[in-house]
Order: structure tokens, then C-alpha cells, then sequence
């Protein structure tokens, strides 16, 4: 048993972590705000492109890097942290390896490769975070994996104003796989790139509020030294402790194709929503009226938390967790 | 006695009440108060509730009242939000402001001003905290320099984290008077019209999108003695008593909440396909705590008209609805799924929820005064 | 509308309180524990029977107080508040009232009144608190209300040792109602009478956590002074307030057989339910290790707590207010 | 490097201590260890497992340990408690003593205590808690006192809330060597043999049954200065050793609670008349926090191997285990329904539960630590 990141990923995780500090500080996700610059940000979709981010899960002799979703975790909890406001999960840990293993029938792997193709996926509904920045969407329903170009984009105003949301019409044609170990293996690492970026908001909330209250003073004291905050923090670094080696595990649990894997991912996304919303609560309530505006960076990962928790699926995920448990399924009589 | 239904007269009241509501409250709703238009349109709404006598049913009639009791002010309340009518714009000055006028205006100030605020002619925001005073309201620096050749005061320094500060016309607030006396000594409150010379206002968005989110910034600002209310150097108790009503029943009646809470159950209803049991357990959580706020403040108004004061009590109030309102929002929100994250009245009232817990002294300030002045536990070291 | 206690009311609760604080301290309690002093714990039921208690729910001109439900609420709460360790509540709120309706077909109510016979009420299976004391017991199931003598009697070890539990064999007749109306109001009073002893035991403990925390001093002062502590009690506190008016309006609901009055009963069961059991674990934690001793008291009230929240039926009052919200009634597909 | 399944040699491990298990874990279960009575029987099951060598096994072979690293440890205790084998009423010696001892202890009392402590011949008790310091360990005022003549130290006050105190034959604990150092300088940490004239034990009954806890009193009790841990004046930082222990993972290994996850599981389908969906998502969101626990202790252990050490971070531990373990019986008591009442597993595990977040450090304190220390937030004033 061993159960911690070797040299290689540690080297990636902080290139990664280096490069988003640099390139995609608060100011670049506000830029990804309407009315915006857009330029900004499609420029960061092309340095994440040149340091081979979009092929990190595609096969070596398909020109990609060849890791695994254990070696994504940490990857993508890096995006999270910076609330990259581009589709680099989407793209990277689902689509990109997905055109892989298919054989890529429409020829879109080069151009995801070189950052010149985004790809998002298509939520509930309707309803496609940065559906209005992707060329091609992914629908993951009824057991098909399908890639299509959308028909019709309208805009959708959203409280995450970097998410880029559209409403879009898609072509019914378009399936890439039925297979339905890689069509499960899809929603997996989509559900994986949504833990791991909840960790990844929830770490960056966590010191944005410690650096706060380390310094704000109220009633003569730093108000990070009262109890009410100490024990709160506390709680909420003690979510996202119990959080993140589950997340690590469910990625190895995917990469290696275990049978507990969907289950693993589960409880990933059980733990990593919970901990991610306790901690947004946390920061905006130890931060006082400060985190409540739009000019602190806070809400910026607050509300990229929330949209991404509210994708989650918890139902889902506890009917999974009792089937596997040999508990009754949810719904009503 | 207990009796918890209608008296005769009360539910004359309310069906008068509702019948007005729903001939006059605007459909399609208004849109959110939060920008200046928006805010326009529900000034215009304030003024036609005035008009019929339905802004302030709770006020003497000299002040366009109705001379309601408390229970028809709840009554009131409940009928309001059930019936889907805007939040009031003019909170600040009726639910805030005039409860404190009623208590240390003089008889010139409440017969100049009550009026103002009952038709929305003034439009008043709060002025308490600063950015160095939150929490710490006593910690505030701005300050009043009594200018007797101009017969009254200066005020100069800074207020922030203002709700629709941009908006107001009016803001009343605490300003030092002796900046030699200690923290909560000292202090003075004062009103001021915020088109005096010297007073800048510069909105600055807030989390739920409120456009009118303000720092107002006062240089050499002179006001005449009648802008000071309850007297120089009493500013601290005065302002307490507007906390106090800030916290508790005044600002936050149950008819709010419990219209809320039913518009909750209305989406879970609507929303078959989302409701797993889980959410409908929470659901029905949420409405009960909605149902226990409004047994609370029936309690409370009959402990009040026997002539208690809720004092440090209403912090229980505060506590108690801040944390209801987010969890009812955050309900409707697991209900609605991916689509949560869409621009919605439900994702815009969960933002303003978020502020509940903070505004009005935030809920840990809340849990102190519960602990020390209700349970009298010791003081802090 | 008017919702305050009445000067009938306050003083009849008032003298309930005097003669509980007197009569039935926490050494009172102690005596009901094994092997204890069960002739001290008689007394305490002849004193109450000397106050016309039994007969509080009994119509006058059936030689009782004709009090109503709204009536017994303070009362209900004075035992909770004393952990009374005898079914005052079985006996008082439920069965007397039921016998004096049903016009006393066994000929118990003289005895009920005079304090000869006690009646416990039969729980979930063959268990039943107070058992070993009880002369009679009401069984509530299947749409009939049966008092009936026990044909045998076996001590059941309880973790409320004051509860004199058992298990009991009981006859299959005795019915002494089947009018589905009248059974429907024996349970809802029996879940009053827990909602309002829970609200009482609540207080209990916090008052006693109260009374610890502001004089045991650690690190140079009382512990109440911090806000940990400080902060957790006044959370505990507000779940007791907030539940206490909504089990004085279930009261009267049920006193003026409202259309409402089940869904209150729930209400009220919740709320008192959750806010004990939270002042339970928030006095423990509070008190530290002395608390967690049983020569302090604090475990008399703790236990009696968590029993009579055991017997709460949390789903099946949250199904009831299912029902009533027209939302879908719980169980599994 | 991850890879979080048995090795070929860690599979192995695991097969023998099954197998040994299977065979030897006594059933019906020992009854509880908490009556004189049941500590006996408990104390025979220690010698038993020691006598197989299984009681140490991550001990060097020459104190009856089978050299087994971290992970084979955490495969032992998760075999030891899925197989329903006794809880370690050794366990204070075992987790929390020896761990001081290989660090603090000189080689002569490595090798007269630790083969005494595997072998359950010494049975050890803590000694931290007095009247007057709880969670305030530094305020303690037990002493000791040096006696030149007799070669040797006198120890005298009094240790409270022991558990099983009254059963076991020695104490560790902390005692006031130089009355003029402050509150954390000046201790220094005393093994003593409960047998050793002028100390007496009362047993008090605790919450849960336990009739062991007990008051320790100590009235000019002579101790050789081999009694000493650790150096004299050194009392602290020696504890502080223990007090990381018994937070962390050495205390409590996942293996236990994954048990218990695993026992409330099949509870909840054999309950299918009480298994409410609310109760089903309870259960289920208990056992994913065992298996949250499972997962944060064996990323810890190889940064253990790597050479981290836990240090504060052992409050996380205590944290979520002590928070787990309530929850894993409060969902049980739950399924339970009325029945709960009833003296079983369960509810006798419920209440002991309920200490989790009091003894070794209350979780006040365990998060204070957390925020302090981990976090690096500014000290409380």
C-alpha cells in the first residue's frame, strides 16, 4: 500500500500551479465576466494548450502525455483553485481522452490538442456551462457519448457571470460511443474534474479567509484570534482534509479500472461537495460585509462553487452508494 | 389566553387587506430594486401603498396610518408576501428609522419626517458601519465638529457596505462628538440629507447584484442641530434601539418567510422529477421553521403588549431568521439542480440570504448578546 | 389573536414547579434507579395525586379539573423539567381523559384520580416504559385503544435506569375505543406530552450547563466566558425557544380540535425533538468530563432525553406533514 | 506513488491474522470491560493475542511484536475489528504509553516496561485530568517533590476522570517538580505503580457504565527516580508526545470504525420496517465517513513514511473520529427506533461515544490547535 503523489506529479501539479498563479489571477476570471475581455481569456486557453494540458489524458501515440485520472487530480484541483473560467476540465479529462479511445471519427483530437478546439458538456437540459465559448459539446444521455456542433447558442445570464452558460440546440446525430464502460467511464471523470476543482475552490476560499482575518482587526484583536472564527476555519479545513485523499483515491480507483470505482468516485463527490459548500459559507460569514461585495475576489470562487456543487448529482450518487451497500433505492413508494 | 386565530375585527382587517393586495400588486412583478430603474419603479409602488393607506398600516393616521395593533401589522405582513407583493425599498426608513423617531425624536422631528417616510418621499439607507468598524461599530471614527457660528455640526469621515446607498436620499448614522470619551461614549446620531454639500455617494456592486451597494464619504459636511436624534452624546443608545428592531420583529416579520417557505413547497411540488425524498424531508424542514418563526413572534407580540421589551431577545429573532431564509433558499436551489446556477429568483434571493447572517451586527456578535445578556453567561475576557 | 399563558394558567404551572423542585430533586430521580427506593418514588406519585394532577384532564363532573390540552403543556414541561420517573404524563394527559370520555367502562377512574393506579402506555413491540410500575396499560395500535392489565412482567435494562421499563405480555381484549377520532387524540396527546417534557428536560440541562459553565474556570477564567461555549449554548438556547410556542400552539390546536391540530402535533414533536437532543449533546460537551460522570446529574436529564426522543417517530410526522403539503409520502419505490 | 491495494506480503499479513482471529476471537463476545468482573475476562483475551503474538505487531520482535510496518498495522486493526474481536482495554498502554516510551524512555525502561505492557502484565491507566485542570492541563497542581535521603521522588495530589482507573495496576501522568516555573515548565511526566503505598483509587460510575473511571489520590508516595519519563522538567513536552497519540492515528485506527460502518449497514437492512429513505441516507453518509477516515489516515501514513510528522494535525484526527463515531451510533439508535432505550451494543457504544469529543484534549481545544497551529490563524489574546 502507498498512498501519496510521486516526484513526476508533484512536478506537474506545481508547473500547473505556477503558470495558473501567473496567468490566471482574479483579474483574468473577472475579465471572463461580461462585458469582459475576451481576448484575455481565449489567451489562457492557448498557454494551457502549449504547456500540453489537453492531451495530459490522451495516449502518448496519440500525441497526448499519457497520464491518468489519478495524475489529473491534482491537475484539476489546480483549475479549481483559479477558477480557470474556460472549459479545461471538459475538455481535458473527458473529451480529449473519450476522441482517444473512439478512434476520433470527426478528426477533433489535433484541434483540441492545439487549443484550437474547446469542448464543453452538456449539463441539464439545455443548459451548457461555457456553451458559449466551445466549438463542439459533448452530451453524455441514454447511454451514448455523442460530440456535436451546436445548432443555435443563446446567451444565459448566470450567478457565476465567468461561466460563459448557453442554452443550445443540438443535433440528435453525432455518437461517438455506445459502449457502455466508456460512456460510465465519461460520467465518472466528469464527476472526478468536479471533486477535484471543489477542492481546489475550497483551498483557495481557505486562504483567501485566513489571510483576512489574519489582519482585519475588530474590537483591538485580528478577528482570526476569536474563537468563533478559529473553531469555524477549523471546521471547515477539517472538510476538506477528510475530502481531498478521497478524491486521489477515487481518481486511482478510475485509473485503474478497480470495481469500486464508480462508487469511489461517489463518495468523492459527497465529501468534496459538502466540504466545498461548507467552506464557501464560511468564508463569505468570516469575511463580514467585505465578502459580500463584488470588488473582494471572494465571490468570484464562491459562486464557481456553488454552480459546480449544483451540478453534483447528490441523489445520484447515494442511490449508487445503496445499491452497492444493498440498501433500497431512493424515490417514493 | 390563547387564542390563535383572527379576531373579528382582525380578520376584517385582513380581508380588506388582501382584497386591496390583490386588486393592486403588480403582475408581472416588478423587476429587482437592486438597480436604479428597479428601485424607480418600486418607489412609485411605495407611494401608491401610501396612497391607500397601506404603507405603514401600523402608524397614527395623522402620519398615514391605520392605528393598527400588532396583530394586524402581522396580519398585515402575512397578507403582504403571500399575495407576492416587492420587498419595501423603504425598510430602512420604516422599520428602522421610525421606530427610533417614535422612541427620542422631538415632536417636530416625528411630524416632519414621519410623514416623509410613510409616502416615500425620503428614502433612507443606514450609516453605521465603517471600514475600520464592522462588527466593531464602536471602533467608528467619522466625526461631528459642533460649528457654532454656523449653528450646527460638521461631519466629515466615511460609511460603507451601505444597501442601496446609491439609491437613498437620506442616511442616518452615528458620528463622534467627543473624540475624547471612550468607544460607545461619545457618539451622536445623526440624519443627513444625502444631497448636502460635502456628502459623496459611489455605489460599488454587491454579491447578490445590488447595484446601490455604497461608501458615502462625508467632507466638512454641515447639518443643523434638528439632524441630531435623542441628543448629543447619546448616539449609543439610540442606535441601539434601532439595532434592536433591526434584529428583531420589525424587520423580519413571519409573513415574509412563511410566504417563502410556501412558494418552497410549491416548487417541490412542481418539480417531481428533482424531489428525492431527502429534499422533500428538507423541504418540509424548512416550512416548519418558517411555521416555528411565526409562532415565536406571535409570542413575542403578546409578551410585548403585555409591556416587555424584547431587548437582547431580538437577537434570538436574528439568529433565528437569517439561518431559516438561507436554508430555505438553498432547498430551492438543490430542487432546481443544474439549473441553480441560472439567474433566477430563487439563486438571487439565496445571494441575499447569504447577507442575513451578516448585516445588523453579524450572527456571531448575535450569539455573544444571546449568550451574555440572555443566558447571562460571564463576559468575555 | 393573543397567545400568552393566563393567570390561572401561570399559576397552577407555578405550583406544579414548587412542588416538583421540592418534592422530586435529582436524589428523587436517583431513587428510581435500581435497586433505588421505590417507597420515596410512591410518595411522589401520592403528593401529585394530592394536587388533583391526575384529574387535571378530566372533565369536572367526572371529579377532575377539566382542564384542556393547552392547560397541560407548562404542567407537561414542569415534569420534563423534574425527569419525573413515573408516567405522569401517560396517565395524566392520556389515559385519564380517555377513560372520563369513554365514560370509565373498567371502573379506573376513581383510582386514577386517587392516585391507587397508574397507567403506562405501551411502545414500539412488547416494550413498555414505567411497566414495572404500572397497574394498567393503554395500548394505541390498530385503530383501538386498549387498557388492560399485563399478564406478565420482565424487567428490561434501560439506559434510563429511572424509566422501570419492561416487557410485558398483555392481554388481547380490554378495547376501550375504536372511534378512530378519539384514538387519533390519545396519540396525539401522548406525543404532546413528550414534545412538552422534552422542552422541560431542554431547560433542565441548560440550566444546569448555565449554572457549570459560569463558575468552573479554566485557563484563568469561567469557561462560559469563551465563545465556543458561549456561542453553542446560545445556539441550544435558540432551538428551545423557538420550539416552545410551537407545542403551546399544538396544545390549543388540539384543545380546540383545529382542522390543523395533527400537523401541529408534529410540528411541535420536531422542533422539541431536535432542540433537546442538541441541548443534551451541547450541555455534555459543555461540562466536559464531570458531565460525563454519574455523580453529577447532568445524566439523569440527558437520558431521560434521548429516551423519550427515541420514542418520537421522526418520519412518521415528517409523512404527515407530507401529507398535508400535498408533498409525496415517504418509504421506497 | 499510489496504490492502494495489499502488497503480496501485506495480502499474506492480512490472511494469517484473519485466520488467527477466526480462531481464537471469543463468541459469544467478552462481556463489557467495564466491570471488574469483565476487565478479567478482557485481560485474558490480551494475554491470549499476546501469547500469539498479535498484540503488538508493529513492535520489534524482542517485545513480543512481529517488526510489521504502519500499513500492516492498519490492515491488523482493520482485521481485528471486522472480525468482532474485543475492544483493548490494554490500550493506554499499547497506543499511548509505548509510542512515549520508544521515544522519551531510556533503554532500561524500554526493556523492562514495553514486554510488561504487551504481555498485559502492567496495566496502564492515564493520569492527566485534575479537579481544577481539564482541558487546562498546564494548570495542574499534583507534585512531586525530591527526596534525596530515600533516592527517590514523593509524589502527592490528586488525577480524576481515570478511565478504568480503579482496574489497572499503574498510572502515567504528569506531576509539578518545580513549583516556582510557570504553567507548561516545571512538570515532569511519572510512571507509578498504583500498589505503592499511599495511593488510593475510588471508582465513580461514568455515563456510559463504566465503573472503572476513577479519582486517584496520591499522599507522599515514594517513586525511585526510574519512574521518571523523559527527564525531569520535561513533563510537556513529553505529554504532548502521549496527547498526539491519542488524537491521532495510534488510538484510533480506521479499522475500527469501518467495523462499525459496516455492522450499522447490515443493522439498517435487517430493519427494513424502520428504514426510512432520511435513515438510509444517514447510514449511508455515516459509513462514507468511515471510509473518508480510512482514506485521510493512509494518505497520512505514507506521509508518515515519507518522514512527516502528524504534530497538530493529530487534532484532525480527533476531530473526525470522535465526530464519526457519534454519528455511526446516533444513526444506529435511530434505526432502532423505541427500542433504542434498551441497554445494547449500541446504545452502551452511543454513550461512549458521546466522550470521543471530551477526553485526550475536548474538541474546543482540538480545533483552537487546528486553527492555531494548522491554519497559522493569530493566537487567541
Amino acid at each position: 500500500m502507498r498512498f501519496c503523489l510521486d516526484a513526476d506529479q508533484v512536478a506537474l501539479r506545481d508547473a500547473v500551479r505556477d503558470m495558473l498563479a501567473l496567468e490566471c489571477p482574479p483579474a483574468l476570471v473577472r475579465a471572463a465576466w461580461p462585458p469582459g475581455d475576451p481576448a484575455a481569456v481565449a489567451a489562457l486557453w492557448r498557454d494551457l494548450a502549449r504547456m500540453g494540458l489537453f492531451g495530459a489524458a490522451v495516449p502518448i501515440h496519440c500525441g497526448g502525455l499519457g497520464l491518468g485520472e489519478t495524475d489529473l487530480v491534482p491537475i484539476l484541483t489546480e483549475v479549481g483553485y483559479a477558477a480557470v473560467p474556460l472549459p479545461v476540465a471538459e475538455t481535458m479529462a473527458v473529451a480529449a481522452p473519450l476522441l482517444a479511445a473512439t478512434g476520433d471519427p470527426g478528426g477533433y483530437l489535433p484541434g483540441v490538442l492545439a487549443g484550437t478546439t474547446r469542448v464543453a458538456i452538456a449539463g441539464a437540459g439545455d443548459l451548457v456551462p461555457y456553451g458559449m465559448l466551445a466549438d463542439l459539446v459533448l452530451v453524455l444521455r441514454d447511454g451514448r457519448a455523442r460530440i456535436v456542433e451546436p445548432l443555435t447558442t443563446a446567451v444565459v445570464s448566470t450567478v457565476d457571470g465567468s461561466r460563459a452558460a448557453a442554452r443550445l440546440a443540438l443535433p440528435s446525430a453525432g455518437t461517438v460511443t455506445d459502449d457502455p464502460e466508456l460512456v460510465d467511464l465519461c460520467l465518472d471523470r466528469a464527476d472526478l474534474a468536479t471533486a477535484a476543482q471543489l477542492l481546489g475552490l475550497g483551498r483557495r476560499m481557505l486562504d483567501l479567509t485566513v489571510g483576512y482575518v489574519g489582519t482585519r482587526r475588530q474590537f483591538g484583536a485580528p478577528i482570526g484570534s476569536f474563537q468563533a472564527v478559529q473553531h469555524r476555519l477549523a471546521d471547515a479545513l477539517l472538510g476538506l482534509e477528510f475530502a481531498m485523499p478521497a478524491v486521489l483515491a477515487a481518481g486511482w480507483a478510475l485509473a485503474h479500472r478497480t470495481g469500486s470505482r464508480r462508487q469511489d468516485v461517489s463518495i468523492a463527490v459527497l465529501l468534496a461537495g459538502d466540504a466545498a459548500r461548507t467552506m464557501a459559507k464560511t468564508a463569505i460569514q468570516c469575511h463580514g460585509a467585505i465578502g459580500y461585495t463584488v470588488e473582494y475576489d471572494l465571490h468570484l470562487y464562491a459562486k464557481r462553487t456553488w454552480a459546480l456543487a449544483a451540478s453534483c448529482g447528490t441523489d445520484s450518487h447515494l442511490d449508487r452508494l445503496a445499491a452497492a451497500l444493498d440498501l433500497p433505492k431512493g424515490g417514493f413508494p | 389566553m390563547i387564542d390563535l386565530v383572527d379576531t373579528a375585527e382582525e380578520a376584517r382587517f385582513r380581508t380588506s387587506a388582501r382584497a386591496w393586495l390583490r386588486a393592486n400588486v403588480p403582475s408581472p412583478p416588478l423587476p429587482s430594486g437592486d438597480t436604479r430603474e428597479g428601485f424607480a419603479r418600486h418607489v412609485e409602488w411605495e407611494r401608491r401603498l401610501f396612497d391607500a393607506r397601506w404603507s405603514v398600516v401600523s402608524w397614527p393616521e395623522r402620519y398615514g396610518g391605520r392605528d393598527a395593533s400588532l396583530w394586524e401589522w402581522l396580519v398585515f405582513e402575512e397578507e403582504y408576501y403571500a399575495g407576492g407583493a416587492p420587498q419595501r425599498v423603504t425598510q430602512n426608513g420604516i422599520f428602522l428609522l421610525a421606530p427610533t423617531l417614535y422612541e427620542f425624536g422631538t415632536p417636530a422631528q416625528q411630524d416632519h419626517l414621519l410623514p416623509r417616510i410613510a409616502a416615500a418621499e425620503d428614502l433612507w439607507c443606514q450609516g453605521w458601519s465603517e471600514p475600520e468598524a464592522g462588527s466593531d461599530l464602536a471602533a467608528i471614527t467619522s466625526r461631528a465638529v459642533r460649528d457654532d457660528a454656523a449653528g450646527g455640526w460638521r461631519l466629515s469621515g466615511q460609511k460603507t457596505w451601505t444597501t442601496r446607498g446609491a439609491f437613498c436620499t437620506h442616511l442616518f448614522g452615528l458620528f463622534r462628538t467627543d473624540p475624547t470619551a471612550g468607544r460607545h461614549r461619545g457618539l451622536t446620531y445623526f440624519l443627513v440629507p444625502l444631497g448636502a454639500p460635502g456628502v459623496t455617494v459611489r455605489g460599488f456592486g454587491r454579491l447578490d447584484g445590488d447595484e446601490g451597494f455604497a461608501e458615502v464619504t462625508f467632507v466638512d459636511v454641515l447639518v443643523p442641530d434638528e439632524a441630531v436624534l435623542g441628543g448629543v452624546g447619546n448616539g449609543w443608545r439610540v442606535a441601539m434601539s434601532t439595532a434592536s428592531s433591526e434584529r428583531g420583529l420589525s424587520l423580519r416579520s413571519p409573513g415574509r418567510f412563511l410566504a417563502t417557505a410556501d412558494r418552497l413547497v410549491a416548487l417541490a411540488r412542481s418539480r417531481a422529477e428533482a424531489l428525492s425524498p431527502r429534499l422533500r424531508d428538507r423541504v418540509i424542514r424548512a416550512w416548519v421553521g418558517a411555521q416555528a418563526y411565526q409562532m415565536f413572534t406571535r409570542h413575542q407580540v403578546s409578551a410585548m403588549l403585555d409591556g416587555a421589551q424584547p431587548g437582547a431577545r431580538a437577537s434570538l429573532n436574528k439568529l433565528f431568521w437569517s439561518e431559516l431564509d438561507i436554508e430555505l433558499h438553498e432547498t430551492a436551489l438543490e430542487l432546481l439542480g443544474a439549473e441553480a446556477e441560472t439567474d433566477t429568483a430563487w439563486s438571487r434571493g439565496f445571494l441575499f440570504s447569504l447577507a442575513g447572517p451578516i448585516y445588523a451586527g453579524t450572527n456571531e456578535i448575535q450569539r455573544t448578546i444571546v449568550a451574555e445578556r440572555v443566558l447571562g453567561l460571564p463576559r468575555a475576557p
